[in-house]
């Protein structure tokens, strides 16, 4: 149905793409993984019509096409779901969902069939609580997504290209994604599914394509190959240990922060205690708080009730300065407009704590930043080079050296490796238990159940603005979702 | 068959309704009510101060030989009148008759002042003289002031909601000379209009009180160089701006002058009034044409500047010509300049008030109330440098035996 | 930013939702606007002893509301889409002109195409220089402004041209109360609210004012979309250039600039409740804000404020009127600061 | 890593040049122009004349460009040189032997003050810094004129004048001196802890806020810094030319004109201030060259507007080229 045949790409000179090829039957789901920068994006968006590639065609249905416009891709059949969403938050659902092709009568766009045809397609891949009417920007993330989605759809589409769908969403959300896959193809439609989590490609794909470095290393039914083959051609290596070891009792020491009946308008009864040398996971779904509740501990939207102490000192930050000079710092979920100044260098963003709220120690030395990107194992042109252009992982690594240089005692990340390639991914696992280990407290808030029940030597679960529950290191899945979702799912499952 | 169509259609639309609306407009309704006056404003030939509209011959489309003559005669004739009052004197009268206008005053006068705006110390000084005149007559026992701001779409309706104020009389200062006379011509239906300054496409005003005008005023500094500067000299002139008619007037005039002379207007540049700007200018034509042998100016706003940047450049100050503005004659007696300072009076703006309360008496008033329009030269600067004044006062305001004076206008007893 | 919603740091949207209903909506804000200050005035100027709500007074408010609300509806279509004109002083100037001139010459209708075509010409290269050049409107506009400004000077030496008592008409004449220009006006607003609401063209305008890149994504022609943003918005210049001419009777080179149409207009605009950045708002309240000036206008002149005195309550009002606005907004957008 | 660290500073010599390399072009060619010209302009006394009327709109584009690279705008600095000009006559009319320094402290207080507030609606109000400003500048041109009854009441005593007029030793004018001094003062802040902060908040507001940065503070310190920068200028205009009451018409579109010009990209975050400085050289520059040309008084502007938009647009082209040559181009898709 969609071939890419011999697809080359580059910017300024520089080949992002080498001569790849992809080809995509109806019905399939055909998984393209690769680490960031091996060209997914570049690939998906000259599908899309936002790039041209140099060399190369792309054939539909036995016609060749060259998109100068998204539009164009658009009206050929090719529907995108974005992984940032090209929503717009003051506009209704309709309006978004139609947003290009608006339907129109006599000249004039006409709403009613707009929101008509809206409600058909929310029906169509059935979900609930989303009206045609509502302003994108009052909606969940997750329910964001089936906009986007619905969006996608809207067109009659013969190809739809997912970049990340899941990134956002907890797990019980993703699998009511992958049902939605399912039922997609079982219409015909062919699926391009980009994705950096395993488990589900090899649940979803018919085939997998890996890329690295701009070229095709690999197509594979996914019938005939298993997760460490994958991965060798994606980063080729073997990656055995995904998670270094837990720490050990006698490595967990004092009380670091403590919080008791901690509480504002999104979160309430919060009682948690950060020791040194823990790492402490935090699971729940989209919406349960989990976010609020590290914003809360880093005093940027504030506990409104209950006691807290740092360092044993009492204290209930209002600001996030009181939090940073406490010695608390937050990697926050969303590293382009919250962790990153993108258009100043990688040593200004590395420096921006320090000098927004000088450390006691005294601001760090030109040398001593150095020596942290080294540590963070930064892979970058320079020093010089703005944070704008570096990969996702390598993004991150400069957000926790921004952070590291501030010597702080307890440390949150929320999402900390959302978009992170596998192997940036095992370098910031490494570095958080090292972390661990030098007497630092740390909290992880994670959508990737796996990478939390890695991580964790405890996970505390939360569920509409509480904590419901504690679970031992290595807990399963299984219980986690019971807790998180309220027992509700369980009991689908007796019903079942 | 997305964004296109749509896209190319509409701009075709919006094309489309605009002039219909128009059209239609004007067209289906014009015979409505109409606070327009019957006919096309009165062709030209008016008696406007400053001709203007499309060019009448000459080298400017401001320059009108007629008026041009008429004016240097009236500059060297003798006014009639009080010779201490120069703004109750006027030029060559013809009288006209006012009796239908005559009212009984005892009840009290509602004077009424449509004014172009206050964005000039021009302007300012002048509105002092007409404040301070009305508070001379105890019988105007209101005076409504409406300002402008410049704009003539405002004045337009300013002047409609000064006739529907039950004003006794209307003076009118014109932001605009073409484009305020159907407001006036309206306003003539209605009271008395005493229009001064600058003047409009219509005589329907009972009269318009004017200085002998721009061309005198050109002609006279334009004059002044051709006797000071040496033949071939070098002369720059400095303008405020192109399209104020007032100005345009002085410059065509100056024109005719030097062109007449020996000689050489090496540059033309305008300043907007901006002082720094003039002295960029100034300093610019200095190296340029490697010196300068005379300054023409078309108003004083900006002559110290010019004559500061002389000085900065350590050159000597060549013969200059400037205006009544008091930091200018100040300069002028300070630095011994050689200098004459042609003056557009702000005394006019006593005038017009006389000029109602006469009518309102059913005295005749000159059709076009002339007001010698005297120059500030070698010998009178001491009379009208008057020490302790703001600098940006005009000398020539005749505003010295008016009570407040001259704590009113900024100056110091 | 693309749209992951109120950033996890704004306040709960609940909270957010209902503070929008209820003040957020400027456009309902600004016609209370217009009504209050309405009252008011007519309260300080009976108390003084006048009567404001006068026909007279009323025609003049709707007299003087034409010119300015014909350019601020321009400029709303441009602003909405995340673009920005301070070219239209200069070119309502340049319309006078050309307009008179060729009443003067040739017929009132070749007067009024030229004038409109002048106008789409400027707006179209303005849109071109912002979405070709990549100039920020801010820059580009002004730059066009300095061209008009230069051509006007050297071609122009004052007021020209003359205008036929026949299009004199659209200036002066009245149906009852309500000046004719007025129609016009409510034409070429509707016309906008038209094609900003009903129309495709308009719901990009829209989209690309909100988020131009998630616009492109989503197959919006935005460069054209600006483009045409720009050309509407000249267009309605062109209107008020024609509009002023028949009020002047002549071309006035200064018609423009000493009004200060390229500021007043946005100010108006934001004053009715229009986004700076773009995406939302509307004709409708930019219409409100261009009363609220004029109703202004009209109390200040009943009360013979000084003129520079005025001055500084308009700055007052436009500063207090957006503060209002902005605080739902601010709600809503959640900015993280301590 | 290494590598960099070695050409860490030619790398950074280069982004300063980069991001704003097409005005240095264009202040190199036109001073090229106004040297064939006029070949006297070199002469020590002539070109420090230049430097000196460039001074006022430099040091406005320096405090200017604090304001836009934290995002913002400020549309109020050409009301304030006005105001400034004509406070200062109005001061000297009632108190007309006040000691020049304190009068000129005076003002940049003032001026401080005014910046202040345009900081503090702007950030609290949460007012969009375009109409703040506009506001600004209506409330302070009416009130200072509401003020002065229309014209300033006095005169600008020599004295006061000096720093505008004046020259030390005989041939280096003061307003050079105070041009130099702000611009190294300028590029020092840029360097120091607050300047990166400043950009940094430009760049992302969030970033910087939950980085600990005082956002508001932050901005405010930027338009309290424009406000006196602003003020100096007036203290230099007034000087250099006297009472005007229109003494900074359009000077707040010129300045701003001059940062886009150096390349700082309104919006914030991006861009050098020794590049805004060179705009405003590269403008002022322009200006005399013109003149010198004789071009028409009239077409003046036009030739203005022309080249102003063919730089901004070059700038802009440029400019992204210049990124991209130095990214990683497998990542290199800016979002």
């Amino acid at each position: 149905m969609l071939t890419m045949q011999g697809v080359s790409k580059s910017f300024m000179g520089v080949r992002v793409l080498h001569d790849v090829t992809l080809d995509l039957e109806p019905g399939e789901v055909h998984a393209l993984v690769g680490e960031n920068g091996a060209g997914k994006s570049t690939l998906m968006k000259i599908l899309a019509g936002e790039h041209t590639p140099d060399t190369g065609t792309i054939t539909i249905d036995g016609t060749a096409h060259a998109f100068t416009h998204p539009a164009q891709a658009r009206d050929s059949g090719i529907g995108i779901i974005h992984q940032e969403f090209a929503l717009l938050p003051y506009r209704t659902v309709a309006e978004n969902v139609f947003l290009g092709r608006e339907p129109v009568r006599r000249g004039l766009v006409d709403r009613r069939a707009m929101e008509r045809r809206t409600a058909e397609l929310l029906a169509e891949i059935d979900v609930t609580g989303i009206t045609a009417s509502m302003l994108v920007r009052d909606l969940p993330v997750a329910r964001q997504q089936i906009v986007e989605i619905a969006k996608a759809l809207a067109s009659d589409v013969r190809v739809l290209v997912m970049d990340e769908p899941t990134a956002p969403l907890a797990d019980h959300e993703s699998e009511r994604l992958a049902a939605l896959v399912r039922r997609l193809t079982a219409r015909g439609l062919g699926i391009l599914y980009i994705s950096h989590r395993l488990p589900e490609v090899f649940g979803l794909s018919r085939r997998i394509t890996v890329l690295k470095d701009g070229r095709r290393v690999a197509t594979l039914r996914t019938a005939d190959t298993d997760a460490d083959e994958v991965v060798r051609s994606m980063v080729g290596r073997e990656l055995t240990a995904y998670y270094p070891p837990r720490a050990r009792p006698e490595e967990i020491g004092a009380e670091r922060l403590t919080v008791s009946g901690g509480g504002n308008d999104r979160i309430r009864d919060i009682d948690l205690t950060l020791r040194a040398g823990e790492v402490v996971g935090i699971a729940g779904l989209q919406g349960s708080g989990r976010t609020s509740l590290a914003r809360a501990l880093f005093g940027a939207t504030p506990f409104t009730t209950g006691a807290m102490t740092v360092g044993g000192r009492p204290l209930r930050p209002r600001r996030p300065r009181q939090a940073i000079r406490a010695g608390i710092a937050l990697v926050t979920e969303d590293r382009k407009t919250e962790g990153l100044a993108l258009h100043q260098s990688v040593r200004d963003n590395a420096l921006l704590v320090t000098r927004a709220v000088p450390p006691r120690g005294g601001p760090p030395t030109g040398r001593e930043i150095t020596a942290l990107l080294e540590r963070v194992r930064l892979q970058a042109r320079g020093e010089d080079q703005q944070a704008l252009y570096l990969s996702g992982g390598n993004q991150q690594k400069v957000v926790i050296a921004k952070w590291l240089a501030a010597r702080p005692q307890v440390l949150l990340f929320d999402e900390p490796t959302r978009g992170v390639d596998v192997g940036a991914k095992a370098a910031v696992h490494t570095l958080v238990r090292e972390l661990a280990r030098e007497g630092l407290a740390v909290l992880i808030i994670s959508s990737e159940l796996p990478e939390l029940i890695g991580m964790s030597d405890r996970i505390l679960v939360m569920s509409e603005g509480r904590l419901v529950g504690a679970l031992p290191a290595g807990a399963d899945e299984e219980s986690i979702m019971r807790l998180a979702t309220g027992g509700r799912r369980g009991g689908q499952k007796d019903a079942a | 068959m997305t964004a296109p169509r749509p896209l190319r259609g509409r701009p075709l639309r919006v094309r489309a309704l605009v002039p219909a609306a128009a059209l239609l407009a004007t067209g289906l309704l014009a015979s409505c009510t109409s606070d327009a006056p019957p006919d096309a404003p009165a062709a030209p030939g008016s008696t406007a101060a400053t001709a203007d509209g499309p060019g009448s011959g000459g080298q400017s489309e401001f320059f009108e030989q007629a008026e041009y003559e008429r004016q240097l005669a009236l500059a060297k004739e003798q006014p009639q009148g009080p010779a201490d009052k120069p703004w109750e004197q006027m030029l060559r009268p013809e009288f006209t008759d006012t009796t239908r206008y005559k009212k009984d005053t005892a009840g009290g006068v509602h004077l009424c002042f449509s004014n172009a705006g206050v964005f000039n110390p021009w302007r300012q000084v002048g509105l002092k003289n007409m404040r301070a005149e009305v508070g001379l007559h105890k019988e105007i026992t209101e005076f409504t002031v409406l300002d402008a701001q410049g704009k003539d779409d405002k004045q337009i309706s300013d002047i409609q909601e000064l006739t529907g104020k039950g004003c006794d009389a209307l003076i009118v200062s014109p932001n605009t000379t073409a484009t305020l006379t159907p407001a006036v011509e309206q306003a003539c239906a209605e009271v008395p209009v005493i229009v001064f300054d600058r003047g409009v496409e219509t005589d329907c005003a009972v009269t318009f009180v004017n200085p002998v005008g721009g061309y005198a005023y050109g002609a006279v500094a334009a004059d002044f160089l051709v006797e000071k500067v040496k033949p071939g000299g070098k002369i720059l002139a400095l303008r405020i701006s192109p399209g104020v008619d007032v100005l345009e007037t002085r410059w065509s005039a100056a024109e005719v002058a030097f062109d007449k002379s020996e000689l050489d207007v090496v540059d033309v540049k305008f300043t907007d009034g901006d002082p720094a700007k003039t002295k960029s200018v100034v300093t610019d034509a200095l190296t340029r044409h490697g010196g300068i042998d005379g300054v023409w100016m078309d108003s004083g706003a900006t002559a110290v500047a010019a004559v500061e940047a002389f000085e900065d450049a350590g050159q000597d100050v060549p013969p200059i010509t400037g205006e009544d503005q008091q930091d200018f004659l100040q300069a002028w007696q300070d630095k011994k300049l050689t200098a004459i300072a042609p003056a557009y009076p702000t005394f006019q703006w006593r005038t017009p008030v006389i000029a109602a309360l006469k009518i309102l008496q059913g005295q005749q008033v000159p059709k076009e109330w002339k007001l010698p329009q005297p120059s500030v030269t070698e010998d009178t600067l001491d009379e009208y440098l008057r020490p302790g004044m703001p600098p940006l006062h005009y000398a020539m305001c005749g505003c010295a035996d008016l009570p407040g004076f001259p704590e009113d206008w900024g100056g110091k007893g | 930013m693309t749209a992951t919603g109120p950033g996890p740091l704004a306040p709960p949207r609940a909270t957010a939702r209902t503070r929008g209903s209820r003040l957020g909506d400027p456009v309902a804000g600004v016609w209370l606007a217009v009504l209050s200050v309405t009252v008011l005035g007519w309260i300080v100027v009976a108390a003084r002893g006048g009567d404001f709500l006068t026909t007279t007074n009323v025609v003049t408010i709707l007299q003087n509301s034409v010119a300015l609300g014909l350019v601020a509806v321009g400029q709303s279509a441009v602003i909405l889409t995340g673009s920005l004109d301070l070219s239209v002083a200069y070119l309502i100037s340049l319309g006078t002109l050309v307009a008179a001139e060729t009443m003067a010459s040739g017929g009132v209708v070749t007067a009024v195409i030229a004038v409109l075509a002048l106008s789409a010409a400027v707006g179209l290269a303005n849109g071109l220089v912002v979405t070709g050049l990549k100039v920020n409107a801010f820059i580009a506009t002004l730059g066009t402004a300095f061209i008009l400004r230069g051509w006007i000077e050297d071609n122009y030496t004052g007021p020209a041209g003359k205008v036929p008592a026949s299009f004199q008409h659209l200036g002066y004449d009245r149906v009852g109360p309500v000046p004719v220009s007025v129609f016009l006006l409510a034409a070429v607003a509707g016309a906008v609210w038209f094609i900003t609401r009903r129309t495709r063209l308009g719901h990009h305008m829209y989209a690309t004012g909100g988020d131009e890149h998630a616009a492109r994504l989503s197959g919006v022609r935005t460069r054209r979309t600006v483009v045409v943003a720009h050309v509407i918005c000249s267009l309605c210049v062109g209107a008020a250039a024609l509009f002023l001419a028949a009020r002047l009777g002549a071309g006035a080179p200064w018609a423009g600039t000493e009004a200060r149409y390229d500021l007043e207009s946005i100010a108006a605009v934001v004053l009715g409740g229009t986004a700076l950045a773009g995406g939302r708002g509307g004709v409708t309240g930019t219409l409100g804000g261009v009363l609220v000036l004029a109703v202004l206008d009209s109390v200040f002149n009943q009360l013979a404020v000084d003129p520079f005195f005025k001055n500084v309550l308009r700055g007052v009002v436009i500063i207090a009127a957006v503060a209002v606005y902005a605080r739902p907004r601010r709600a809503a957008k959640g900015r993280p600061t301590a | 890593m290494t590598t960099a660290t070695v050409t860490r500073h030619g790398k950074h010599v280069l982004r300063a040049l980069g991001t704003g390399a097409p005005v240095f072009v264009l202040l190199a060619v036109v001073l090229a122009a106004l040297a064939l010209t006029d070949p006297g302009f070199y002469e020590p006394d002539s070109f420090l004349s230049f430097v000196k009327r460039a001074a006022p709109l430099v040091i406005l584009a320096a405090g200017q460009y604090l304001v836009i690279v934290c995002g913002e705008f400020d549309l109020s600095v050409g009301a304030v040189v006005t105001a400034g000009v004509v406070v200062a006559a109005e001061l000297y009319g009632s108190f007309p032997d006040a000691p020049w320094p304190l009068v000129t402290a005076l003002l940049l207080v003032a001026g401080g003050v005014i910046g202040g507030v345009n900081g503090l609606i702007t950030t609290a109000l949460r007012v969009p810094s375009f109409i703040t400003t506009l506001g600004m500048m209506l409330i302070l041109e009416g009130a200072v004129f509401f003020w002065t009854g229309g014209s300033p009441q006095g005169a600008l005593p020599a004295a006061f004048r000096q720093l505008g007029r004046g020259s030390a030793f005989g041939w280096l004018p003061w307003a050079v001196i105070v041009c130099l001094v702000a611009g190294a003062a300028a590029m020092l802040l840029m360097r120091s802890d607050f300047g990166r902060t400043l950009v940094a908040t430009g760049d992302s507001e969030r970033t910087a806020a939950l980085a600990g940065v005082r956002v508001a503070r932050a901005r405010i310190i930027a338009f309290v810094l424009s406000g006196v920068a602003a003020a100096t200028a007036a203290v230099l205009v007034g000087g250099f030319s006297g009472v005007s009451a229109q003494a900074g018409r359009g000077y707040e579109f010129e300045a701003i004109t001059a940062v886009v010009l150096g390349g700082v990209v309104l919006g914030g975050g991006r861009g050098s201030i020794v590049a805004a400085m060179a705009g405003a050289f590269s403008l002022q520059a322009l200006f005399t060259l013109l003149n010198l040309q004789g071009v028409s008084g009239a077409l003046e502007s036009t030739v203005q507007g022309c080249i102003v938009i063919a730089a901004v647009g070059l700038g802009a082209a440029d400019w992204s080229r210049l990124r991209r040559r130095r990214t990683n181009p497998s990542e290199g898709q800016p979002l």
